[in-house]
């Protein structure tokens, strides 16, 4: 490839090879000034190893980048920085101990008399975020703040550093609808005034609404490169799984089963502080399906579910019998299920291979005296990675060396290998592409014919809609309303959510 | 109690030291003295700490049993410009002698030699290799004890000490370091006497010299310092030979120096030293062993 | 107030609380006597601490301190004792030497990736060796400029005194309290703390930060030699042993996490000045055998720790795991 | 199974390749190294005195390797040794049996490894604080309880097990070999040992997952206490009598190097207890290596540290990386390609 003006960053021939696995082979990728270029692909296509080869986080074994036709090679994120290629890394939600401030201008604080001025960095800080409307305070450390807010400051983080590209690894994975909008006005903008952005997800709606061109690979290899414009959905589809898909999601409605009983129970189940006290039917066979805006409290319904914070108020019983909830190991006695939604922190055991995070719950509730025996955990392990298609060179693989949305994957496959009979997904197809995200919601759906009982937590309204048989909406930390049957819509939820007004920024 | 007195003591290393700690109490409460006891774990600095709160609290007087013999110029200075008298027990300091009363010590130097004339005398010019256990490098028992030991075999070419080692005055390494003496020696039989700083490391090396299957105080001569109890029961049943007797009873001069004082004002001698006596086998050692058992050693 | 303030805020009450205990018990303790002596006795052991809190903060450990305080004693005493070089120039080339030998070890913790309680472990073995083979003997040192040098000093009303080595470690704290919170350094330190491998994404260049750290530490483990070397007028390869321990149990009282990232350099100076009073009240009491001396320490160390959780936790410090 | 064989002799091959070099370097400085003899019907020569005298590093690294891997951390053992030696010769000279005498001190050992773990577990204190507690006020403790001398005890039982011999190696030898073999069978015949893995690694997600994490914590602890409590017997049988003020002392460092040298690492997750007795035989060797050399005492420290300096080189990540890259060149590489087609 020649070097071209237009592009503000070429690489040509990118090699990455891991112990066990060639992430990347011989990639060539360029980014136009003033374009959006979506990077797509499966999970474990290479798009994050792509993405760290071209900013210096990792080293590249073979291959070339040029910015602004000149030969660069970055060897630290630092470097990349200075050369002004700011990332938003999947995964990377920033340094918890530090303030908001003190992460959004780590390493070029504002100085006076040689030292750092924390009053004018706190000033900046502030403003930066009221871009993004956010009114936090940003002498607060950063963890303790949700997901989402911490996602945000990732990305104004990024947006500042760049000045000539900025990269974004699943930015919008714990996003919801409004910051969505407001980070794609940010992006609109940021193009106007010439940068190069390259963006990573697996929200094909996402795609088409803000991209101008499309790379895809595919285990590690280039398929293409094309413009959205001329891009069909199922060319695309076609492009990534490198075979059509059987049919797409969203358009199938209707197929859940009209559930049986009532099974479990819950009255005026709540923790001060956390979430008001909530009454909550789940049916034998049901979806029942938990939206609303960021913090707003979906995942302390969730853990308070499932023990992990425990309830002080409340009662919970299934079949008439009064549950134990008050931790994870009672409430998984119980034959209870959760798959968190901050899954590095909560969810998966980095240094353990991807068998034993399959195993860890099933043994868990068998006891440390009842092992699973090796070969056991070799078959479940196996099965599983067929099951949801977790692509790994390896079932002895570490699972922190796994792409994000597979991970997510073996997360859920450690829940359904305990078989449970209530099981609690917060945002389980956050990360995962398209095959897979059908192959997720397939198996709810099957899950549920067999009779458990789901409380699915998502910020996808489509998705959410297309399985729940119910939804209960959330608003500032309170169960606000249920939608049930025709009411079941996209605009039935936002509409409900939006009824009290706006809860917060 | 009509005077109240500090004791900085180093710590609790060993059993010597325990039973001048005990001897010290004793003493002092025979004499209706208030006694304030600090214990230094072994550390310099919380000695001058120790010293610093006894000026603090307005004592009468003061000992201390210094963990080494430099850095005190200035806390004693101190201690003197609040005029209270300090008396050194058992180890001396590196400071001009007006800033203290009076040292109760014995000679360390002294004893090294005491262990190598008695070794001189006993082997009587027949050849023999020596192997020394060392105390804890740096100590200064440990570095006086090699010295007096040495100019006591100094001409003697009869003698030659072979290995030299650290056991940090410890029975369990004593034992340890003994046995790889006693390999790197040719199973032992090059030794013919050990010459230990301290009885604890000599009663572990009498342990490993049996296991062996050599006959200590026999095959190998044993010869240590301190006089501790146990050694005593080690002489009693011949597994060794002399040690040195380092009395822990250093506070009941130091207070009679003290009552001295306060009574007519006579300063005493700078330094108050305190016999090096050696025992041997002929000394009746079951006897001293029944005698010094109850001393808190 | 902002809760990240609550550790050291819980520290500070509990040191004043146990402070006024004391003094209702033993009056004599509020003199000044006592405050100076508080100031000049933990002088060394404060500055090192500072040291070691950066390493702490950074997610590391620096067991080498102690060792590095006598080797640099001994150093200075043979030094001195030997040639004829003014202290200044002495105490210039120990501390070239304790921060090289700092660089050294964060090098080797840094670019061969091995645990920093190993690598400080063999710098502590290292260091104190290098104190024996220089001397095993304790060596007074009777230069003219040390005696000087505690000639500075400014005296309190009741007779207390601040020392110069006393002043030096409230410089230290000045200085460190400076960096960690006003520099770029300070926020990368705390930035490892957070975790490395996210800090290394987000720029922060970790091999000079994980050398300068361990560099500092080695410098103020110098410069904690030259206080102690001052404090004591010699130099003795077996001094301050253990010292490493008193430090990190200072930092942590002084509710810096361990496990890095989280702290405050001011805490440091408060948990030195309570083990400090633990050890002044203990010698007041004078009563105590040696035995209870070390269980009465263990249960007020015991004590602090537990007063500062319970303090921290009924102010209600919600805080997600991170 | 021969898959997993090859797994476990790769994962011990570092410890192994490095003893046997200092052994080598020991053999040259001091030729009759390798001599064994029968005395008294039981094996004598330096090798067996390595592993007699590493029998108490060894017995702290098994509780502590355990320890470590729940990212934990006891310093408390050295003086949990010096507390339960105390104990047991109290015991014994107190009239005693022999039975009641181990019984008691054994569960003193547990009883201050149950402190450790409710203070970790349950009160949530940093551990390497929480067992600086037991550090600093065991001594004392212990102190208290011979009054600062050493106690001497007669009783032929308990000599034994310091000093007797069984099957022509002595006790401490059989004792630390057996209690390894029970331990690592305990951990790696159950589910305990991933349980604990995974603890380490993630205590929050293993804890969402199921596992009963403060309860595991705890037993941590306990066992690093009951090694220990094994350890002092052991320590105190050998000299026939407690110190005290000696026993078990900056023991813990030798026990946390032995788990490192080991390979285990101190941020939790993944141990191994048998690398962590090599390890202990390696320190082991170190030290009786440098007293049968005849060096003076002086260079002692500064010999370790080398040799410990060069060890943990040759262990470390970057050097392994560059081992395996230039033993095996490009062989990773063709087996992707292959899986690629
Ligand atoms: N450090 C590593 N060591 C070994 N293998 C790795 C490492 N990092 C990534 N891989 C492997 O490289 C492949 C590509 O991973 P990558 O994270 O780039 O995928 P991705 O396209 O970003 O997927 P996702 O959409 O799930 O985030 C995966 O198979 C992964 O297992
Ligand atoms: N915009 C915001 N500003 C300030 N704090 C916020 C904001 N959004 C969330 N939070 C805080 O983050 C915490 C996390 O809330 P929670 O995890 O229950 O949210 P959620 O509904 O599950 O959202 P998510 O979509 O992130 O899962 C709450 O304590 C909330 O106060
Ligand atoms: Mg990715
Ligand atoms: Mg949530």
């Amino acid at each position: 490839m020649q070097p071209d003006n237009s592009h503000v960053l070429s690489a040509t021939g990118i090699d990455k090879i891991f112990p066990g696995a060639r992430a990347l082979n011989r990639v060539d990728f360029s980014l136009r000034r003033g374009e959006v270029h979506a990077l797509l692909g499966e999970n474990g296509a290479g798009k994050s190893t792509l993405v760290k080869c071209l900013t210096g986080a990792y080293r590249r074994d073979g291959g070339r980048i040029l910015v602004d036709g000149v030969d660069a090679d970055p060897q630290s994120t630092l470097e990349a920085q200075n050369l002004g290629i700011g990332t938003v890394y999947q995964e990377v939600n920033l340094l918890p101990n530090l303030t908001v401030a003190e992460n959004l201008f780590l390493g070029r604080q504002p100085k006076r008399f040689g030292l750092v001025n924390a009053r004018e960095m706190n000033r900046r800080a502030r403003a930066l975020l009221a871009e993004y409307e956010l009114d936090i305070d940003v002498t607060a450390e950063l963890a303790a703040y949700s997901v989402a807010v911490q996602q945000v400051v990732a990305i104004a983080r990024a947006v500042d550093l760049s000045g000539k590209v900025l990269i974004l690894d699943e930015p919008t994975a714990s996003l919801d609808a409004h910051e969505v909008a407001m980070l794609f006005r940010i992006v609109r903008r940021l193009k106007e005034r010439g940068l190069g952005i390259i963006f990573i997800t697996h929200f094909l709606e996402q795609v088409y609404e803000i991209s101008d061109r499309i790379t895809v690979l595919r285990n590690g290899q280039l398929v293409g490169t094309r413009e959205t414009a001329e891009l069909s959905r199922r060319e695309l589809i076609a492009m990534m799984l490198g075979r059509e898909l059987v049919q797409e999601v969203a358009a199938e409605h209707g197929a859940k089963s009209e559930a049986g009983e009532v099974r479990f129970r819950f009255r005026g189940f709540g923790r001060k502080g956390h979430i008001q006290p909530f009454d909550l039917d789940v049916r034998a066979g049901e979806v029942v399906g938990i939206a609303g805006l960021l913090g707003s409290g979906r995942t302390e319904t969730a853990e308070i579910l499932f023990g992990a914070e425990r309830a002080d108020s409340g009662t919970a019983e299934a079949d008439g019998r009064a549950l134990d909830l008050t931790s994870p190991r009672a409430a998984i006695r119980e034959k209870f299920g959760f798959c968190p939604e901050d899954r590095k922190v909560d969810g998966i055991i980095g240094d353990l291979s991807v068998r034993e995070n399959i195993a860890l719950a099933l043994q868990a509730r068998r006891g440390w005296a009842r092992p699973i025996s090796r070969s056991e955990q070799d078959r479940l392990a196996d099965d599983y990675i067929k099951a949801l298609d977790i692509r790994t060179s390896d079932r002895e693989k570490p699972i922190k060396l796994l792409s994000g949305g597979n991970q997510q994957k073996a997360i859920l496959a450690r829940w359904l290998a305990t078989n449970p009979d209530f099981l609690i997904l917060d945002e389980p197809t956050r990360g995962i592409d398209v095959g897979a995200h059908a192959e997720i919601i397939r198996l709810i759906e099957s899950l549920c014919e067999k009779g458990m009982s789901l409380i699915v937590i998502s910020s996808e309204l489509e998705e959410l809609v297309a399985y729940s048989s119910r939804v209960i909406v959330l608003r500032d930390r309170a169960h606000v309303a249920e939608l049930t049957g025709g009411k079941v819509t996209t605009e039935g939820i936002v509409e409900a959510i939006a009824a009290g007004g706006r809860a917060d920024a | 109690a009509d005077m109240t007195v500090g004791f900085s003591q180093i710590g609790s290393e060993s059993g010597w030291r325990a039973a001048e700690t005990t001897l010290t109490k004793q003493q002092a409460e025979q004499r209706g003295i208030d006694l304030k006891f600090a214990d230094a774990q072994q550390k310099q600095e919380n000695q001058i700490k120790a010293l610093r709160s006894f000026i603090a609290q307005g004592v009468d007087a003061i000992l201390i049993a210094p963990v080494v013999a430099t850095g005190w110029d200035e806390v004693l200075q101190e201690a003197k410009d609040a005029e209270i008298p300090v008396i050194l027990l058992d180890r001396k300091v590196d400071a001009s002698d007006d800033l203290y009363m009076t040292a109760v010590t014995s000679d360390t130097v002294h004893e090294g030699n005491v262990a190598g004339k008695w070794l001189v005398d006993t082997v009587a010019g027949k050849p023999c290799n020596v192997v020394e256990l060392q105390g804890t490098t740096g100590s200064s028992p440990a570095i006086d004890r090699k010295k007096g030991f040495e100019e006591a075999i100094a001409g003697h070419d009869n003698l030659k000490i072979v290995r030299s080692q650290t056991g940090d005055f410890t029975r369990t390494k004593g034992k340890e370091v003994m046995e790889s003496f006693l390999k790197a020696e040719d199973g032992g039989k090059n030794i013919c006497a050990l010459y230990a700083h301290n009885d604890d490391m000599a009663v572990g090396a009498i342990q490993a010299i049996k296991e062996a299957g050599l006959k200590p105080g026999t095959d190998i001569l044993v010869v240590s310092i301190d006089a501790v109890p146990d050694i005593f029961q080690a002489m009693a049943a011949g597994e060794a030979n002399a040690t040195v007797e380092l009395t822990p009873n250093m506070a009941g001069p130091a207070f009679d120096a003290l009552d001295a004082f306060r009574k007519d004002g006579a300063a005493p001698a700078k330094w108050i030293q305190t016999e090096s006596k050696l025992y041997t086998q002929a000394d009746d050692p079951a006897k001293v062993y029944e005698e010094k058992k109850g001393l808190g050693y | 107030m902002n809760p990240r303030y609550l550790p050291l805020t819980a520290t500070v009450a509990i040191f004043l609380i146990a402070y006024a205990v004391c003094i209702a018990q033993y009056p004599n303790m509020l003199s000044t006597r006592v405050i100076g002596n508080l100031l000049t006795d933990n002088a060394f052991l404060g500055i090192a601490a500072v040291g070691m809190t950066f390493v702490i903060l950074s997610g590391g450990i620096d067991l080498s301190i102690g060792a590095v305080i006598a080797f640099t004693g001994v150093f200075l005493a043979v030094l001195l004792q030997a040639t004829s070089i003014h202290p200044l120039v002495a105490f210039a080339l120990a501390l070239a030497i304790t921060t090289a030998f700092g660089a050294l070890m964060g090098a080797i913790i840094h670019h061969l990736e091995m645990p920093p309680f190993i690598v400080t472990l063999a710098g502590m073995f290292l260091a104190r060796g290098m104190a024996f083979v220089l001397s095993i003997d304790s060596i007074p040192i009777k230069h003219p400029f040390y005696a000087t040098l505690k000639g500075f000093y400014y005296k309190l009303p009741g007779g207390g005194r601040i020392t110069l080595i006393g002043g030096l470690m409230l410089v230290v704290f000045a200085a460190g309290i400076l960096i960690a919170h006003r520099t770029r350094f300070g926020a990368n330190d705390y930035a490892l703390g957070g975790g490395t491998a996210t800090a290394r994404l987000m720029g922060v260049p970790i091999a000079g930060t994980t050398i300068g750290i361990y560099a500092l530490s080695g410098f103020l483990a110098g410069l904690s030699g030259i206080v102690f070397s001052l404090y004591t007028s010699a130099g003795y390869s077996l001094a301050t042993v253990g010292v490493e321990l008193d430090a990190i149990a200072a930092v942590v009282i002084g509710g810096t996490l361990l496990t890095g990232g989280s702290g405050f350099v001011a805490g440091t100076l408060v948990g030195i000045l309570i083990q400090g009073l633990i050890q002044t009240y203990i010698t007041f009491d004078g009563s105590l055998s040696s035995w209870w001396t070390k269980i009465l320490i263990g249960l007020l160390l015991f004590a602090f720790i537990l007063l500062q959780k319970g303090l921290i936790h009924f102010t209600g410090r919600r805080r997600r795991y991170a | 199974m021969t898959s997993t064989l090859k797994a476990y002799a790769l994962r011990l091959f570092p410890q192994v390749a490095a003893l046997a070099v200092i052994l080598l370097m020991v053999s040259i400085a001091f030729p009759g190294f390798f001599r064994l003899e029968m005395q008294n019907g039981r094996l004598y020569g330096s090798l067996i005195d390595i592993l007699n005298r590493g029998a108490p590093v060894a017995l702290l690294a098994i509780g502590m390797t355990v320890v470590i891997a729940t990212k934990g951390i006891d310093l408390s053992v050295g003086a949990v040794m010096a507390i339960c030696g105390a104990v047991a010769a109290a015991c014994i000279t107190s009239g005693y049996g022999l039975v009641a005498t181990l019984l008691v001190t054994l569960g003193t050992g547990i009883l201050c490894g149950l402190w450790n773990g409710i203070l970790v577990a349950v009160l949530d204190i940093q551990p390497i604080i929480a067992t600086l507690v037991l550090m600093v006020a065991g001594r004392g403790i212990a102190q208290l309880i011979t009054e600062g001398a050493i106690l001497t005890f007669n009783d032929a039982g308990l000599i034994f097990i310091g000093g007797g011999s069984f099957l022509g190696l002595p006790m401490p030898v059989v004792i630390w070999i057996a209690f390894g073999i029970v331990v690592a069978l305990l951990v790696r015949r159950t589910a305990l040992g991933m349980l604990i893995e995974a603890l380490g690694v993630n205590r929050r997600a293993s804890m969402l997952s199921g596992v009963s994490t403060g309860v595991l914590l705890i037993a941590a602890y306990v066992l690093s206490g009951l090694c220990a409590a094994i350890a002092g017997i052991i320590a105190a049988a050998d000299i026939r009598g407690a110190d005290a003020n000696n026993a078990g002392l900056w023991l813990e460092l030798d026990a946390i190097l032995a788990v490192v040298v080991g390979g285990t690492s101190l941020l939790g997750g993944r141990f191994s207890i048998a690398a962590s007795l090599l390890g202990a035989l390696i320190i082991q060797s170190i030290n009786t290596g440098i007293l049968l050399s005849g060096f003076p005492p002086e260079f002692n420290l500064i010999i370790k540290a080398a040799i410990i300096v060069l060890i943990l080189v040759i262990q470390s990540p970057r050097a392994q990386t560059a081992f395996a890259f230039l033993s095996r060149p490009r062989a990773g590489e063709k087996k992707t390609e292959q899986e690629a087609k």
